[in-house]
Protein backbone atom coordinates (compact mmCIF):
# COMPACT_ATOMS: atom_id res chain seq x y z
CA UNK A 1 0.00 0.00 0.00
CA UNK A 2 1.11 3.26 -1.27
CA UNK A 3 1.98 5.39 2.47
CA UNK A 4 -0.02 8.25 1.26
CA UNK A 5 -3.50 9.19 -0.72
CA UNK A 6 -6.73 10.33 -1.22
CA UNK A 7 -9.36 8.19 -1.66
CA UNK A 8 -12.51 7.96 -1.95
CA UNK A 9 -15.40 7.72 1.19
CA UNK A 10 -14.13 7.02 4.93
CA UNK A 11 -10.88 5.71 6.44
CA UNK A 12 -12.66 2.42 7.45
CA UNK A 13 -11.74 0.37 10.31
CA UNK A 14 -10.52 -2.22 7.95
CA UNK A 15 -8.02 0.04 5.96
CA UNK A 16 -6.92 1.55 9.53
CA UNK A 17 -5.58 -1.85 10.19
CA UNK A 18 -4.28 -2.16 7.13
CA UNK A 19 -2.38 0.85 6.78
CA UNK A 20 -1.09 0.16 10.23
CA UNK A 21 0.20 -3.46 9.52
CA UNK A 22 2.32 -2.13 6.89
CA UNK A 23 3.95 -0.16 9.69
CA UNK A 24 4.31 -3.39 11.54
CA UNK A 25 7.61 -5.06 9.64
CA UNK A 26 10.34 -2.48 11.29
CA UNK A 27 11.11 -4.05 14.57
CA UNK A 28 13.67 -0.61 15.02
CA UNK A 29 10.18 1.32 15.44
CA UNK A 30 9.80 1.13 18.75
CA UNK A 31 7.25 4.17 18.45
CA UNK A 32 3.69 5.11 16.38
CA UNK A 33 2.30 7.94 16.92
CA UNK A 34 -0.96 8.10 15.18
CA UNK A 35 -4.16 10.67 14.62
CA UNK A 36 -7.31 10.42 13.25
CA UNK A 37 -9.80 13.17 12.33
CA UNK A 38 -13.52 11.72 12.35
CA UNK A 39 -16.93 13.85 11.03
CA UNK A 40 -18.29 15.48 13.93
CA UNK A 41 -22.52 15.60 14.29
CA UNK A 42 -21.88 19.39 15.20
CA UNK A 43 -25.32 21.05 15.64
CA UNK A 44 -25.27 24.54 13.90
CA UNK A 45 -28.58 26.95 13.87
CA UNK A 46 -30.84 23.70 15.28
CA UNK A 47 -28.97 21.69 12.48
CA UNK A 48 -27.25 18.37 12.92
CA UNK A 49 -24.52 17.54 10.52
CA UNK A 50 -24.75 14.01 9.11
CA UNK A 51 -21.94 13.58 7.04
CA UNK A 52 -19.33 15.90 5.25
CA UNK A 53 -18.70 16.20 1.27
CA UNK A 54 -14.65 16.77 0.65
CA UNK A 55 -13.28 18.07 -2.57
CA UNK A 56 -9.52 18.65 -3.23
CA UNK A 57 -7.39 20.55 -5.99
CA UNK A 58 -6.28 16.77 -6.08
CA UNK A 59 -3.05 17.13 -8.36
CA UNK A 60 -2.07 19.81 -6.20
CA UNK A 61 -2.72 18.01 -2.84
CA UNK A 62 -0.76 15.16 -3.87
CA UNK A 63 2.28 17.47 -4.42
CA UNK A 64 1.60 18.96 -1.24
CA UNK A 65 1.21 15.77 1.11
CA UNK A 66 5.10 14.85 -0.86
CA UNK A 67 6.39 17.53 0.45
CA UNK A 68 4.71 17.08 3.98
CA UNK A 69 6.68 14.41 4.37
CA UNK A 70 9.57 15.03 3.03
CA UNK A 71 9.65 18.49 5.37
CA UNK A 72 8.69 16.08 8.52
CA UNK A 73 11.34 13.46 7.84
CA UNK A 74 14.36 16.01 7.07
CA UNK A 75 12.97 17.80 10.49
CA UNK A 76 12.49 14.73 12.70
CA UNK A 77 15.77 12.42 12.25
CA UNK A 78 14.38 9.68 14.45
CA UNK A 79 11.03 9.43 12.69
CA UNK A 80 11.07 5.90 10.05
CA UNK A 81 7.90 6.16 8.17
CA UNK A 82 5.02 8.79 8.05
CA UNK A 83 1.55 7.85 6.18
CA UNK A 84 -1.17 10.53 5.48
CA UNK A 85 -4.22 9.60 4.00
CA UNK A 86 -7.38 12.14 3.40
CA UNK A 87 -10.96 11.09 2.69
CA UNK A 88 -12.70 12.74 -0.44
CA UNK A 89 -16.41 12.32 -1.06
CA UNK A 90 -19.21 11.94 1.37
CA UNK A 91 -17.84 10.57 4.95
CA UNK A 92 -20.83 10.28 7.26
CA UNK A 93 -20.45 11.44 11.11
CA UNK A 94 -18.39 9.18 13.10
CA UNK A 95 -16.52 8.12 10.11
CA UNK A 96 -12.98 8.99 9.88
CA UNK A 97 -12.25 11.28 7.05
CA UNK A 98 -8.24 11.62 8.11
CA UNK A 99 -5.59 9.51 9.15
CA UNK A 100 -1.79 10.30 10.03
CA UNK A 101 0.72 7.79 11.42
CA UNK A 102 4.46 8.37 12.19
CA UNK A 103 6.83 5.74 13.34
CA UNK A 104 9.87 6.57 14.72
CA UNK A 105 12.98 4.80 17.27
CA UNK A 106 11.62 6.60 19.86
CA UNK A 107 8.83 8.34 21.25
CA UNK A 108 9.87 12.39 21.28
CA UNK A 109 9.89 12.44 17.62
CA UNK A 110 6.83 9.76 17.19
CA UNK A 111 4.51 12.04 19.02
CA UNK A 112 6.35 15.74 17.99
CA UNK A 113 6.36 14.85 14.53
CA UNK A 114 2.97 13.31 14.30
CA UNK A 115 1.33 16.45 15.36
CA UNK A 116 3.64 18.66 13.30
CA UNK A 117 2.22 16.94 9.70
CA UNK A 118 -0.99 17.33 11.77
CA UNK A 119 -0.99 20.56 11.56
CA UNK A 120 1.07 21.64 8.21
CA UNK A 121 -1.71 18.82 6.47
CA UNK A 122 -4.40 21.38 7.97
CA UNK A 123 -2.68 24.29 6.83
CA UNK A 124 -1.09 23.14 3.18
CA UNK A 125 -3.62 20.51 1.93
CA UNK A 126 -6.02 21.97 -0.80
CA UNK A 127 -9.44 20.46 0.53
CA UNK A 128 -12.96 21.64 1.02
CA UNK A 129 -15.48 20.78 2.84
CA UNK A 130 -19.49 21.17 2.64
CA UNK A 131 -21.84 19.90 5.66
CA UNK A 132 -24.61 18.43 4.90
CA UNK A 133 -27.51 17.91 7.36
CA UNK B 1 0.60 40.74 -23.63
CA UNK B 2 -2.79 38.89 -22.27
CA UNK B 3 -2.52 34.46 -22.06
CA UNK B 4 -5.29 32.50 -22.32
CA UNK B 5 -5.07 30.42 -18.59
CA UNK B 6 -6.89 28.06 -17.64
CA UNK B 7 -8.59 28.74 -14.26
CA UNK B 8 -10.34 26.39 -11.72
CA UNK B 9 -12.78 26.98 -9.00
CA UNK B 10 -12.74 24.84 -5.23
CA UNK B 11 -14.99 25.36 -2.55
CA UNK B 12 -17.13 28.14 -1.90
CA UNK B 13 -15.20 29.57 -5.09
CA UNK B 14 -17.27 27.50 -7.04
CA UNK B 15 -20.52 28.12 -5.73
CA UNK B 16 -19.87 31.94 -6.22
CA UNK B 17 -18.99 31.52 -9.78
CA UNK B 18 -21.34 28.51 -10.70
CA UNK B 19 -18.44 26.69 -12.33
CA UNK B 20 -15.60 24.45 -11.94
CA UNK B 21 -13.33 25.80 -14.55
CA UNK B 22 -13.04 28.00 -17.20
CA UNK B 23 -10.73 29.41 -19.59
CA UNK B 24 -9.63 33.19 -19.15
CA UNK B 25 -7.65 35.52 -21.41
CA UNK B 26 -5.49 37.81 -18.43
CA UNK B 27 -1.62 38.81 -18.53
CA UNK B 28 -1.11 38.24 -14.71
CA UNK B 29 -2.24 37.31 -11.82
CA UNK B 30 -3.17 40.86 -10.26
CA UNK B 31 -5.42 41.93 -13.15
CA UNK B 32 -6.96 38.13 -13.17
CA UNK B 33 -8.05 38.59 -9.36
CA UNK B 34 -9.55 41.91 -10.67
CA UNK B 35 -11.22 40.25 -13.39
CA UNK B 36 -12.85 37.70 -11.50
CA UNK B 37 -14.24 39.84 -8.57
CA UNK B 38 -15.52 41.84 -11.25
CA UNK B 39 -17.32 39.00 -13.05
CA UNK B 40 -18.51 37.68 -9.87
CA UNK B 41 -19.13 39.94 -7.22
CA UNK B 42 -19.75 37.21 -5.04
CA UNK B 43 -16.27 36.24 -4.39
CA UNK B 44 -15.15 39.70 -3.12
CA UNK B 45 -16.90 37.77 0.21
CA UNK B 46 -14.37 34.84 -0.45
CA UNK B 47 -10.87 35.54 0.65
CA UNK B 48 -9.30 33.31 -1.57
CA UNK B 49 -5.15 32.22 -2.35
CA UNK B 50 -4.41 31.25 -5.91
CA UNK B 51 -2.22 28.54 -6.67
CA UNK B 52 -0.24 28.80 -10.10
CA UNK B 53 0.40 25.42 -11.69
CA UNK B 54 -0.27 23.86 -8.26
CA UNK B 55 2.40 25.84 -6.46
CA UNK B 56 0.74 28.38 -3.52
CA UNK B 57 1.37 32.11 -4.95
CA UNK B 58 2.70 34.44 -2.16
CA UNK B 59 2.78 37.63 -4.55
CA UNK B 60 1.94 38.76 -8.01
CA UNK B 61 3.07 36.85 -11.09
CA UNK B 62 2.54 37.13 -14.52
CA UNK B 63 0.75 34.47 -16.97
CA UNK B 64 1.86 32.21 -19.56
CA UNK B 65 -0.53 30.73 -22.28
CA UNK B 66 -1.58 27.28 -20.61
CA UNK B 67 -0.71 28.16 -16.84
CA UNK B 68 -3.38 26.88 -14.26
CA UNK B 69 -4.60 28.97 -12.14
CA UNK B 70 -6.60 27.74 -9.07
CA UNK B 71 -9.28 29.98 -7.13
CA UNK B 72 -8.50 28.45 -3.25
CA UNK B 73 -10.84 29.28 -0.26
CA UNK B 74 -9.26 28.74 2.81
CA UNK B 75 -8.57 25.15 3.37
CA UNK B 76 -11.06 22.55 4.96
CA UNK B 77 -8.94 19.83 5.55
CA UNK B 78 -8.64 17.37 8.20
CA UNK C 1 -14.34 -3.67 26.99
CA UNK C 2 -12.45 -1.86 30.00
CA UNK C 3 -10.55 1.59 29.11
CA UNK C 4 -7.07 0.17 31.00
CA UNK C 5 -5.90 -2.81 31.88
CA UNK C 6 -2.58 -4.66 32.07
CA UNK C 7 -2.79 -7.42 29.54
CA UNK C 8 -0.74 -10.72 29.14
CA UNK C 9 1.61 -10.94 26.27
CA UNK C 10 2.05 -8.30 23.50
CA UNK C 11 -1.36 -6.02 22.60
CA UNK C 12 -2.04 -7.46 19.15
CA UNK C 13 -3.26 -5.75 15.94
CA UNK C 14 -6.62 -8.21 17.00
CA UNK C 15 -6.37 -6.39 20.08
CA UNK C 16 -6.00 -2.84 19.09
CA UNK C 17 -8.74 -3.12 16.76
CA UNK C 18 -11.41 -3.84 19.55
CA UNK C 19 -9.87 -1.07 21.77
CA UNK C 20 -10.08 1.73 18.56
CA UNK C 21 -13.61 0.41 18.05
CA UNK C 22 -14.83 1.17 21.30
CA UNK C 23 -14.14 4.51 20.58
CA UNK C 24 -15.76 4.74 17.77
CA UNK C 25 -19.50 5.62 19.02
CA UNK C 26 -19.25 8.94 19.64
CA UNK C 27 -19.91 11.01 16.77
CA UNK C 28 -18.98 14.10 19.16
CA UNK C 29 -14.84 12.72 19.38
CA UNK C 30 -13.58 14.29 16.10
CA UNK C 31 -10.06 13.64 16.82
CA UNK C 32 -8.19 10.44 18.04
CA UNK C 33 -4.46 10.07 19.14
CA UNK C 34 -2.90 7.14 19.47
CA UNK C 35 0.53 6.15 20.75
CA UNK C 36 1.80 2.66 21.10
CA UNK C 37 4.68 1.69 21.91
CA UNK C 38 6.66 -1.94 20.50
CA UNK C 39 9.96 -3.97 21.47
CA UNK C 40 12.76 -2.57 19.54
CA UNK C 41 15.38 -4.72 18.15
CA UNK C 42 18.38 -2.83 19.50
CA UNK C 43 21.66 -4.89 19.74
CA UNK C 44 23.34 -4.25 23.08
CA UNK C 45 27.25 -5.66 23.49
CA UNK C 46 26.65 -7.36 20.11
CA UNK C 47 23.66 -9.04 21.15
CA UNK C 48 20.36 -8.50 19.74
CA UNK C 49 16.95 -8.17 21.73
CA UNK C 50 14.27 -10.70 20.83
CA UNK C 51 11.87 -10.00 23.35
CA UNK C 52 11.39 -8.21 26.29
CA UNK C 53 10.02 -9.53 29.58
CA UNK C 54 7.74 -7.36 31.38
CA UNK C 55 7.20 -7.27 35.42
CA UNK C 56 4.65 -4.82 37.43
CA UNK C 57 3.02 -4.07 40.83
CA UNK C 58 -0.28 -4.68 39.44
CA UNK C 59 -2.07 -3.65 42.52
CA UNK C 60 -0.25 -0.22 42.08
CA UNK C 61 0.16 -0.01 38.42
CA UNK C 62 -3.91 -0.05 38.54
CA UNK C 63 -4.18 2.35 41.16
CA UNK C 64 -1.94 4.89 38.95
CA UNK C 65 -3.41 3.81 35.54
CA UNK C 66 -6.66 5.23 36.88
CA UNK C 67 -4.91 8.39 38.72
CA UNK C 68 -3.25 8.85 35.10
CA UNK C 69 -6.73 8.99 33.54
CA UNK C 70 -8.10 11.40 36.34
CA UNK C 71 -5.52 13.32 35.98
CA UNK C 72 -5.88 13.96 31.90
CA UNK C 73 -9.39 14.57 31.97
CA UNK C 74 -8.93 17.34 34.50
CA UNK C 75 -6.06 18.69 32.52
CA UNK C 76 -7.46 19.02 29.22
CA UNK C 77 -11.44 19.84 29.52
CA UNK C 78 -11.97 18.60 25.81
CA UNK C 79 -11.33 15.22 25.92
CA UNK C 80 -13.80 12.42 25.97
CA UNK C 81 -12.01 8.94 26.50
CA UNK C 82 -8.89 7.73 27.81
CA UNK C 83 -7.09 4.45 26.87
CA UNK C 84 -4.01 2.65 28.37
CA UNK C 85 -3.02 -0.89 27.86
CA UNK C 86 0.67 -2.25 29.36
CA UNK C 87 1.59 -5.58 28.57
CA UNK C 88 3.29 -7.91 30.79
CA UNK C 89 5.18 -10.96 30.30
CA UNK C 90 6.76 -11.62 27.18
CA UNK C 91 7.17 -9.56 24.16
CA UNK C 92 8.62 -10.27 20.89
CA UNK C 93 10.83 -7.86 19.29
CA UNK C 94 8.32 -5.99 16.78
CA UNK C 95 5.24 -6.38 19.07
CA UNK C 96 3.71 -3.87 21.06
CA UNK C 97 3.67 -3.67 24.72
CA UNK C 98 1.79 -0.44 24.99
CA UNK C 99 -1.66 1.39 23.60
CA UNK C 100 -2.86 5.05 24.52
CA UNK C 101 -5.67 6.39 22.54
CA UNK C 102 -7.20 9.77 23.63
CA UNK C 103 -10.86 11.08 21.84
CA UNK C 104 -11.42 14.29 22.31
CA UNK C 105 -13.79 17.20 20.14
CA UNK C 106 -10.92 18.37 18.50
CA UNK C 107 -7.32 17.85 17.37
CA UNK C 108 -5.14 20.14 19.99
CA UNK C 109 -6.52 18.39 23.04
CA UNK C 110 -6.40 14.59 21.64
CA UNK C 111 -2.55 15.06 21.00
CA UNK C 112 -1.72 17.16 23.77
CA UNK C 113 -3.61 14.57 26.45
CA UNK C 114 -2.24 11.64 24.22
CA UNK C 115 1.85 13.06 24.89
CA UNK C 116 0.92 13.91 27.96
CA UNK C 117 -0.67 10.52 29.06
CA UNK C 118 2.08 9.05 27.70
CA UNK C 119 4.96 10.74 29.68
CA UNK C 120 3.13 10.01 33.17
CA UNK C 121 2.86 6.93 32.17
CA UNK C 122 6.28 6.38 31.94
CA UNK C 123 7.19 8.46 34.85
CA UNK C 124 4.59 6.68 37.44
CA UNK C 125 3.72 3.11 36.45
CA UNK C 126 5.47 0.36 38.29
CA UNK C 127 6.78 -1.28 35.67
CA UNK C 128 10.12 -3.05 35.16
CA UNK C 129 11.57 -5.03 32.13
CA UNK C 130 14.24 -7.27 31.51
CA UNK C 131 15.98 -7.64 27.70
CA UNK C 132 15.89 -11.15 26.90
CA UNK C 133 19.00 -12.31 23.42
CA UNK D 1 8.21 0.02 68.44
CA UNK D 2 8.87 -2.47 65.23
CA UNK D 3 6.26 -3.77 62.88
CA UNK D 4 6.02 -6.86 60.89
CA UNK D 5 5.66 -5.28 57.73
CA UNK D 6 5.61 -7.09 54.47
CA UNK D 7 8.53 -6.26 51.99
CA UNK D 8 7.69 -6.59 47.88
CA UNK D 9 11.07 -6.61 45.73
CA UNK D 10 10.98 -5.35 42.08
CA UNK D 11 13.08 -5.40 38.91
CA UNK D 12 16.82 -5.27 39.89
CA UNK D 13 15.69 -5.83 43.77
CA UNK D 14 14.64 -8.93 43.07
CA UNK D 15 17.74 -10.36 41.41
CA UNK D 16 19.91 -8.44 43.93
CA UNK D 17 17.69 -9.84 47.09
CA UNK D 18 17.15 -13.58 45.22
CA UNK D 19 13.33 -13.31 46.62
CA UNK D 20 10.04 -11.45 45.74
CA UNK D 21 8.83 -11.00 49.12
CA UNK D 22 9.06 -11.42 53.03
CA UNK D 23 8.21 -10.03 55.84
CA UNK D 24 10.55 -7.77 58.29
CA UNK D 25 10.37 -6.16 61.97
CA UNK D 26 11.01 -2.35 61.14
CA UNK D 27 9.83 0.51 63.10
CA UNK D 28 10.25 3.11 60.18
CA UNK D 29 11.25 2.91 56.61
CA UNK D 30 14.51 5.03 57.04
CA UNK D 31 15.76 1.77 59.17
CA UNK D 32 14.36 -0.51 56.98
CA UNK D 33 16.06 0.81 54.37
CA UNK D 34 19.23 0.45 56.21
CA UNK D 35 18.72 -2.56 57.56
CA UNK D 36 17.92 -4.08 53.65
CA UNK D 37 21.00 -2.67 52.81
CA UNK D 38 23.19 -3.97 55.39
CA UNK D 39 21.39 -7.75 54.62
CA UNK D 40 21.55 -7.33 50.64
CA UNK D 41 24.40 -5.58 49.70
CA UNK D 42 23.76 -5.38 46.33
CA UNK D 43 20.81 -3.24 46.64
CA UNK D 44 23.32 -0.72 47.32
CA UNK D 45 23.70 -0.35 43.81
CA UNK D 46 19.94 0.32 42.75
CA UNK D 47 18.52 3.52 43.30
CA UNK D 48 15.13 2.31 44.72
CA UNK D 49 12.41 3.99 46.09
CA UNK D 50 9.67 2.88 48.27
CA UNK D 51 6.01 2.59 47.96
CA UNK D 52 3.88 2.13 51.30
CA UNK D 53 0.65 0.48 50.71
CA UNK D 54 0.91 1.05 47.26
CA UNK D 55 1.39 5.21 47.33
CA UNK D 56 4.58 6.33 46.36
CA UNK D 57 6.88 7.68 49.48
CA UNK D 58 7.90 11.00 49.22
CA UNK D 59 10.09 11.58 52.43
CA UNK D 60 10.28 8.53 55.43
CA UNK D 61 7.66 7.20 57.42
CA UNK D 62 6.69 5.07 60.52
CA UNK D 63 5.21 1.63 59.69
CA UNK D 64 2.37 -0.67 61.52
CA UNK D 65 1.53 -3.86 61.74
CA UNK D 66 0.30 -5.61 58.20
CA UNK D 67 1.92 -2.50 56.38
CA UNK D 68 3.28 -3.29 52.78
CA UNK D 69 5.95 -1.62 51.31
CA UNK D 70 7.42 -2.60 48.10
CA UNK D 71 11.33 -1.99 46.83
CA UNK D 72 10.87 -0.05 43.36
CA UNK D 73 14.46 0.47 41.13
CA UNK D 74 13.85 3.02 38.53
CA UNK D 75 10.51 2.64 36.42
CA UNK D 76 11.02 1.01 32.86
CA UNK D 77 7.28 0.42 30.86
CA UNK D 78 6.36 2.11 28.15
Amino acid sequence: MKNSCLIKGPITPVLISELMASGNDDAGAGAVSIFIGRVRDDETDGKRVTAIEYSAYEEMAVKEVEEVITTVRSAFSDVRSVFIVHSLGVVMAGEASLFIMVTSGHRDHATRACRHTLEMVKERLPVWKKELY
Amino acid sequence: MKAEVRVLYFGAAQEATGKSEETIMAADTASLRNQLISRYPALKQIPFRMALNRTLLKGDSGLQKSDTIAIMPPFQGG
